[in-house]
C-alpha cells in the first residue's frame, strides 16, 4: 500500500448532552421485585397465556403480546445459567482478587440475573452449578438486599 | 424478484485507529471515489443511496445530511439507516431492496464510523444508561461487587457470558478461542484494509491479559477510523455496466431478539450464547438462495465476531456446521484461508472494527472473494461459488445475514 | 410490479402521553392488531422509525422490537422522517420476499427530549456546531425571509396559514395543539422568535407514535374492504450548505414528480383530492405545495386570501392541522400518511374531507427543507 | 397475590454529557490559519465556478474536488437575514434583552454565503443588499472565533 495519511489536522470539540433528557422506562416490575425484597421474597410476573415468569417484568409478555400482571414468587436458589471471572479491572490492569459473577435463572422464573458468587474457588466454578442467595440482615427494598450468592453443596 | 449483485466494492485506503488528517464526511468521500474508481461508474449512473453508522458513535445527528454532496449523494434518493453493529449489512440490505423491488436500479450503499472522534464505550454504555441508572434507583451495584443485577468485566464482560455459555455447550476448550484469534491475526496481516496487521501466535494471545474469564485482551476487537462503499445492480444493468464477473445476492435474511444482556428492566430470557435470531434469519436466506446443506454448499463465510470465540458460535449457529463441531473444523485446518472452509479470511471484525462499516466489509469480502479481486495476499485459492455473510449487534439480539454466489438465484 | 396497500392506522400525539416510550408503543400496537383482527405473527416484517438522539439512547430500537411485536421477527430501524420508513417498507413488500410489513414510528419531544437541541446535533461539527449561530429557528427565519422576498409575500400570510392549520387541529381528536377559533391577529400577537418566525408559527413539541399496517394485493383484500394503496414514492436530498434557492424547493419537486411519474398522475392540482404536508413552520406549507405543483409560485398570499387551500375547497392542504397540530419528528412524517388513509376510508371524522379519492403526504427532514420525501395515495387501483 | 399490578413509570436524569472530538479535516485547518492573518479563504470548483466559504472539498454538482485556492471579502453583501429576540440554549428559548442579528452574507469574490453575526447597527437598518466588512479578533485566538462578526461599511 502506498497510502499515506496527510499531516494532522485539530481538534474541535462538541457535546452531546444527556442531561438534557428526562428518560421514562416501565418500571412495573422492579417496583414489585424491590418491594418484595423488604421481606427478603423475590417476585416475579407471570404470562397468562405462555406461563412465562419475568424477574423484573415488563408489563407485557414479548412472546404473547398481552398485558400481564400476576404476580409469583420465585425461589433465592437458580442454576448457573453461564458466568465469567473477572480479573483485570476496567482499565485492563490485572487485580488481586479474581471475582465471579454468573448468570443465575431463579427457580420459577424464565429470566436471570447476574449476581456476584463467593465462597468458591473460581477453577472449581461450573455451569450448571446451584446457587443460594445471602441476604443481608436488614433488607430495606433494594438489589442490594442480597448480599452475594453461594454455592448449594448438598 | 429481480436479480441483483454487488458490482463493486470501496474501502477506505486505509483502516487505522486514527485518521488524524481529515474530517467525518472527507472520509466517507475516500470510499466512495474509490468505489467509483474500481466500477468505472460515476455518481451520474446512481439512482439512489443507502447510508448508515452508529450516530452516537459519533454524537451526530442525521449525519447523512451534513454529508450529502461529499458521498456523491446530491439531488439523490437517501435511505439512513440505522441498527446498531449490523447496521453496515442493514444498510446493503436495503440497497438489495431497493434494487430487487424494481424502484432503482443501481444504488449505492455507504457505511462509517470514525470512532477516534468519540469515545466507544460511551457510545455502548449508552446504549442501557438510563436503565442502568434507573436500576441503582432500586440500589442495584453499578460496580457490580454486591447485589443483584450488574454483573462484572464491562463490555467485554457481557461477551463473556457468551462465551463461557458457548464453551460449556459446545464442548470447545478456552484454548480454542485463542487459537482461532491467532487465526484470524495472521490473516488480518495478508488483508491491506486491516487495522492489527501483526503477525499473532496462539503464545502471543495467550501472553495477553485475561480480563473477564474465558475472555482475554487478545479476544477483543480494535476501535477503528473507515468507510466502505458497495454499489448493487439489477441484472440488466450488471449487463450494461459490467463485464459480468460480479457478485449475486441470492439470500437475505435479519432477525431480532429481545435485548440478551443488560436488559435490566424488563427481565432477560435468553442464553446469549443461544441467538435464536441467527437461526431464524440463515433459515430463511438459506431457503431463498435454494441451499439444502449449507454445510456442503457454503464455501467461504465472513462473520460478524466482535470477540474471537464467536466465530466458532457463528459457524454452529448459521449451520455451516453442526452444533460443538466448529473447534473440530478449527483443530483440522478447515477455517483457514487454504482450508475447506475458510473463515474471515479477512481478520474478521475481530481484526477490523469501524463498527459501522463492519457489517458491511462481512459481504463486501465475499463479493470481491467471489470476484478474484481481493487485494492483497488473503485471496481464497479455490472457487468460490456460495458465500456466507454475517452481521451481528444491538444488545445481542440482531442478526442480519446476506448469501453471494457467482450466478444469480434460479427463479 | 405488485400492487401495495396500507390497510390501517392508529396514532397517538399529546403534549405528554405520561408513558414510557415501551408502554406507549405496546399499547399502540396491541390495540392496533386487534383492531385490524390479527396477531404480530401475521407480520412479516417491521420497519421502525425512530432516532438515537431523539429517545437519547445509542441503537434506540434495542427496546423497541418487544413493545411492537418484533420478538424473533425481522426487523429494521429507519432514522429519517416515518415517509421514509413507510418508502421503505413499501419497497420491501415490492421485492417479493414479504406480504406485510408495519411501520411503527415514535419520538418523545413533549416530554424525554428537546426539539430544538437535538436539531443541533445535525449540524457539521466542524463549522456550524463550533461557531453556534445556526439553530432551527433562525433557520426557518431565514427562509421565510426568503421566500417572502422573493414573492413579496406579507407576514400576515404567514398567521392566516398558522391559523387555518390551528384551526382544522382543533377538529382533529388526534392533534392536541388546536385552537378553535383562533384568528391570523391572534398568531400574529404570539411571541416573535426569531423575526419573522413566531411562536405559532412554530410545531408543538410533541410525544407521539403511529403504526401503519400495509400489505401486498391478496393480503390486503383479505384484511379489509377499503385498502388504501401506494401509488407513488419519491425522495431527494439537497445540499446541507446555503448555496440554494430556500424560496422554492428542488427537493419537493423532484420527489413530486417521481411520485407522480410512478402514480400516473400528470395534472396534480386536478387528480389530488388533498395533500397532508409537514411544514414545522407556517411559512414551510407554501413553499412545500408549490413545489408540488398545487399552486402557482409565489401564490401564497392569493391562497389564504380566497381559502384555496381550506378544508372545503379544491385542494385541502393538512386538513388534521399538518405539523402544528401536533409533530412527533419521525412519527410526524408516519402521521401524515395516516392521515391521508383516515381520509380517503372516509374515517376523518370532523375534519372529513369530501369525496376525496387521492392524496399525498410529505415528510422532511433537516433544517431548510433539506431532505423530503413524499407518497401518494388513493382508493383507485388502477 | 393476584391483585392487578400497577403501571410504574420511573424517570431517571443521566448526569453526563458526552464530549466528542472533531477532527476539522485539511479544508478548515487551512481556513482557520487564514483567519489568523485577517484573510478569509475559500475554494473554487474548476468546472462550475462555485467559491465556497468555508472553503470544502467536493462540488456536488460537478462531482469535482474544489482544489483552487482564491482569497474573499472581507466586505460582502447581505444577502438574507434576521433578527433574533431569542436565543436558544440547549434547546430551551430564552428572551434577549437587546436583539442579536443574523446575516447571510455573500463576501466579495464567493458564491456560497456566509452566516456571521452583525453588530454595531440598529435592527431596522439591517436590509438586503447592506454591505458589510468582516471584523477579526486582535490577537487571533487560532480559532474559528477569529472571525467575530460583521459590521456596516462606512
Amino acid at each position: 500500500m502506498t497510502f499515506e495519511m496527510g499531516p494532522e489536522t485539530r481538534q474541535v470539540e462538541a457535546m452531546w448532552d444527556v442531561s438534557t433528557y428526562n428518560y421514562r422506562m416501565d418500571g412495573t416490575g422492579i417496583r414489585l421485585l424491590t418491594e418484595g425484597m423488604k421481606e427478603k421474597k423475590l417476585r416475579g410476573i407471570r404470562c397468562g397465556e405462555c406461563g412465562m415468569v419475568y424477574m423484573p417484568g415488563p408489563s407485557y409478555c414479548r412472546k404473547c403480546f398481552v398485558d400481564i400482571d400476576e404476580v409469583v414468587e420465585v425461589k433465592d436458589t437458580g442454576t448457573v445459567m453461564s458466568y465469567c471471572v473477572t480479573m483485570a479491572d476496567v482499565r485492563g490492569n490485572p487485580i488481586e482478587e479474581f471475582r465471579i459473577s454468573a448468570m443465575i435463572q431463579f427457580d420459577g422464573a424464565d429470566t436471570w440475573f447476574v449476581g456476584t458468587v463467593t465462597g468458591v474457588e473460581w477453577q472449581d466454578f461450573k455451569v450448571g452449578m446451584r446457587v443460594k442467595a445471602v441476604w443481608v440482615d436488614e433488607p430495606a427494598g433494594s438489589l442490594s438486599d442480597i448480599d452475594r450468592f453461594e454455592v448449594i453443596t448438598d | 424478484m429481480r436479480n441483483v449483485a454487488i458490482i463493486g466494492v470501496g474501502y477506505t485506503p486505509v483502516f487505522v485507529s486514527k485518521r488524524k488528517d481529515v474530517n467525518i464526511v472527507e472520509m466517507m468521500s475516500e470510499s466512495v471515489d474509490a468505489a467509483f474508481r474500481n466500477t468505472g461508474l460515476t455518481p451520474d449512473d446512481i439512482d439512489a443511496v443507502t447510508f448508515g453508522n452508529m450516530q452516537t458513535f459519533e454524537g451526530l445527528n442525521l449525519p447523512h445530511l451534513w454529508a450529502s454532496e461529499h458521498i456523491r449523494a446530491l439531488d439523490k434518493p437517501v435511505l439512513r439507516v440505522s441498527t446498531g453493529g449490523t447496521v453496515g449489512m442493514s444498510v446493503l440490505q436495503a440497497a438489495y431492496y431497493y434494487v430487487a423491488s424494481g424502484v432503482y436500479d443501481v444504488v449505492m450503499a455507504t457505511s462509517w464510523e470514525k470512532q477516534s472522534e468519540g469515545d466507544s464505550q460511551v457510545g455502548l454504555a449508552g446504549i442501557v444508561l438510563p436503565e442502568a441508572i434507573a436500576m441503582v434507583q432500586h440500589g442495584m451495584d453499578l460496580f457490580g461487587i454486591k447485589g443483584l443485577g450488574f454483573g462484572g468485566g464491562g463490555s467485554t464482560g457481557a461477551a463473556s457470558y457468551q462465551a463461557m455459555s458457548y464453551l460449556h455447550h459446545s464442548g470447545a476448550s478456552p484454548e480454542h478461542i485463542d487459537k482461532m484469534a491467532a487465526l484470524e491475526r495472521s490473516n488480518a496481516v495478508l488483508n491491506p484494509y486491516a487495522h492489527l496487521r501483526k503477525k499473532t501466535t496462539v503464545e502471543d494471545i495467550q501472553a495477553t491479559q485475561m480480563v473477564a474469564y474465558p475472555l482475554r485482551f487478545g479476544h477483543t476487537c480494535p476501535t477503528t477510523d473507515g468507510a466502505t462503499t458497495c454499489i448493487v445492480a439489477s441484472e440488466d444493468m450488471v449487463k450494461k455496466l459490467t463485464d459480468g464477473n460480479v457478485a449475486w445476492i441470492t439470500g437475505v435474511g435479519y432477525a431480532a431478539s429481545d435485548p440478551c444482556t443488560a436488559n435490566f428492566l424488563e427481565g432477560q430470557i435468553t442464553d446469549p450464547a443461544e441467538q435464536m435470531p441467527a437461526k431464524i434469519a440463515v433459515e430463511k436466506a438459506y431457503k431463498q438462495a435454494g441451499i439444502k446443506d449449507p454445510c456442503k454448499e457454503i464455501d467461504m463465510c465472513e462473520l460478524y465476531n466482535g470477540f474471537a470465540h464467536q466465530s466458532l458460535m457463528w459457524l454452529e449457529k448459521l449451520g455451516v456446521c453442526k452444533e460443538g463441531e466448529a473447534h473440530q473444523m478449527l483443530d483440522a485446518g478447515a477455517l483457514e484461508i487454504d482450508g475447506e472452509m475458510p473463515t474471515n479470511a479477512s481478520g474478521g471484525v475481530f481484526s477490523t472494527n469501524a463498527i459501522g462499516s463492519s457489517a458491511m466489509n462481512r459481504p463486501a469480502e465475499c463479493a470481491l472473494q467471489i470476484m478474484r479481486k481481493i487485494e492483497g495476499e488473503h485471496q481464497i485459492p479455490k472457487k468460490i461459488r456460495k458465500a456466507l455473510s454475517h452481521g451481528w449487534g444491538g444488545l445481542f439480539q440482531y442478526v442480519a445475514v446476506m448469501i453471494l454466489a457467482d450466478e444469480p438465484a434460479k427463479s | 410490479m405488485r400492487k401495495v396497500a396500507i390497510v390501517g392506522q392508529k396514532q397517538i400525539n399529546a403534549a405528554d402521553v405520561g408513558k414510557s416510550r415501551e408502554r406507549m408503543l405496546f399499547e399502540l400496537c396491541r390495540d392496533f392488531y386487534k383492531e385490524m383482527g390479527i396477531t404480530r405473527h401475521d407480520i412479516d416484517t417491521f420497519v421502525l422509525c425512530s432516532n438515537d438522539f431523539y429517545s437519547g439512547h445509542t441503537i434506540s430500537n434495542v427496546f423497541e422490537d418487544c413493545p411492537v411485536g418484533a420478538y424473533m421477527k425481522d426487523e429494521t430501524k429507519v432514522e429519517a422522517d416515518g415517509v421514509m420508513a413507510a418508502t421503505y417498507a413499501f419497497i420491501r413488500i415490492l421485492s417479493g420476499l414479504y406480504d406485510t410489513a408495519v411501520v411503527v414510528a415514535s419520538s418523545q419531544g413533549g416530554s424525554v427530549m428537546r426539539p430544538y437541541l437535538q436539531m443541533d446535533y445535525s449540524l457539521n461539527p466542524t463549522y456550524d456546531r463550533q461557531v453556534d449561530l445556526l439553530n432551527e429557528v433562525n433557520a426557518a427565519a431565514l427562509q421565510a425571509r426568503a421566500y417572502m422576498d422573493e414573492f413579496g409575500v406579507s407576514e400576515e400570510v404567514l398567521d392566516k396559514i398558522a391559523a387555518r392549520n390551528l384551526r382544522n387541529a382543533a377538529r382533529n381528536p388526534y392533534a392536541f395543539n388546536g385552537k378553535t377559533d383562533v384568528t391570523p391577529a391572534d398568531v400574529a400577537n404570539s411571541d416573535v422568535l426569531y423575526e419573522p418566525i413566531k411562536a405559532m408559527h412554530c410545531y408543538p413539541f410533541t410525544d407521539g407514535a403511529c403504526v401503519l399496517l400495509l400489505a401486498a394485493e391478496d393480503r390486503a383484500k383479505e384484511l379489509t374492504d377499503a385498502p388504501v394503496w401506494i401509488k407513488g414514492v419519491g425522495d431527494l436530498l439537497e445540499t446541507y450548505y446555503p448555496e440554494r434557492d430556500v424560496s422554492r424547493s428542488k427537493s419537493v419537486k423532484s420527489s413530486a414528480e417521481r411520485a407522480y411519474k410512478m402514480a400516473g398522475i400528470s395534472d396534480p392540482a386536478s387528480e389530488l383530492d388533498l395533500v397532508e404536508v409537514s411544514a414545522k413552520f407556517s411559512y414551510q406549507e407554501p413553499i412545500i405545495c408549490e413545489a408540488l405543483g398545487l399552486f402557482p409560485e409565489g401564490s401564497a398570499g392569493d391562497v389564504a386570501d380566497r381559502g384555496l387551500a381550506d378544508m372545503d375547497s379544491a385542494m385541502p392542504v393538512s386538513p388534521s392541522g399538518g405539523a402544528l397540530g401536533a409533530y412527533a419528528f419521525c412519527a410526524g412524517g408516519l402521521v401524515r400518511i395516516a392521515e391521508c388513509y383516515r381520509q380517503l376510508t372516509g374515517g376523518a371524522g370532523d375534519t372529513q374531507v369530501a369525496d376525496a379519492h387521492t392524496a399525498l403526504a410529505h415528510g422532511q427532514d433537516g433544517l431548510f427543507l433539506q431532505h423530503n420525501a413524499v407518497m401518494v395515495v388513493s382508493t383507485e387501483e388502477g | 397475590m393476584a391483585d392487578k399490578l400497577e403501571r410504574v413509570v420511573v424517570e431517571a436524569q443521566v448526569p453526563l454529557d458526552y464530549t466528542y472530538n472533531y477532527r476539522v479535516g485539511p479544508y478548515i485547518e487551512r481556513y482557520i490559519k487564514g483567519l489568523g492573518d485577517k484573510k478569509i479563504l475559500a475554494t473554487k470548483c474548476p468546472q462550475c465556478s462555485k467559491v465556497a466559504v468555508p472553503p470544502r472539498k467536493e462540488c456536488g454538482v460537478c462531482n469535482k474536488i474544489m482544489d483552487e485556492w482564491v482569497e474573499v471579502g472581507p466586505e460582502g453583501v447581505v444577502d438574507n437575514y434576521t433578527v433574533g429576540h431569542v436565543k436558544i440554549e440547549k434547546g430551551l428559548v430564552e428572551n434577549l434583552e437587546s436583539p442579536a442579528l443574523l446575516a447571510m452574507i455573500t463576501l466579495d469574490g464567493a458564491t456560497v454565503p456566509l452566516l456571521a453575526e452583525v453588530k454595531g447597527m440598529a435592527p431596522t437598518d439591517l436590509k438586503k443588499g447592506l454591505r458589510v466588512k468582516a471584523v477579526f479578533t486582535d490577537p487571533a485566538e487560532d480559532s474559528l472565533a477569529d472571525l467575530s462578526h460583521f459590521e456596516q461599511v462606512g
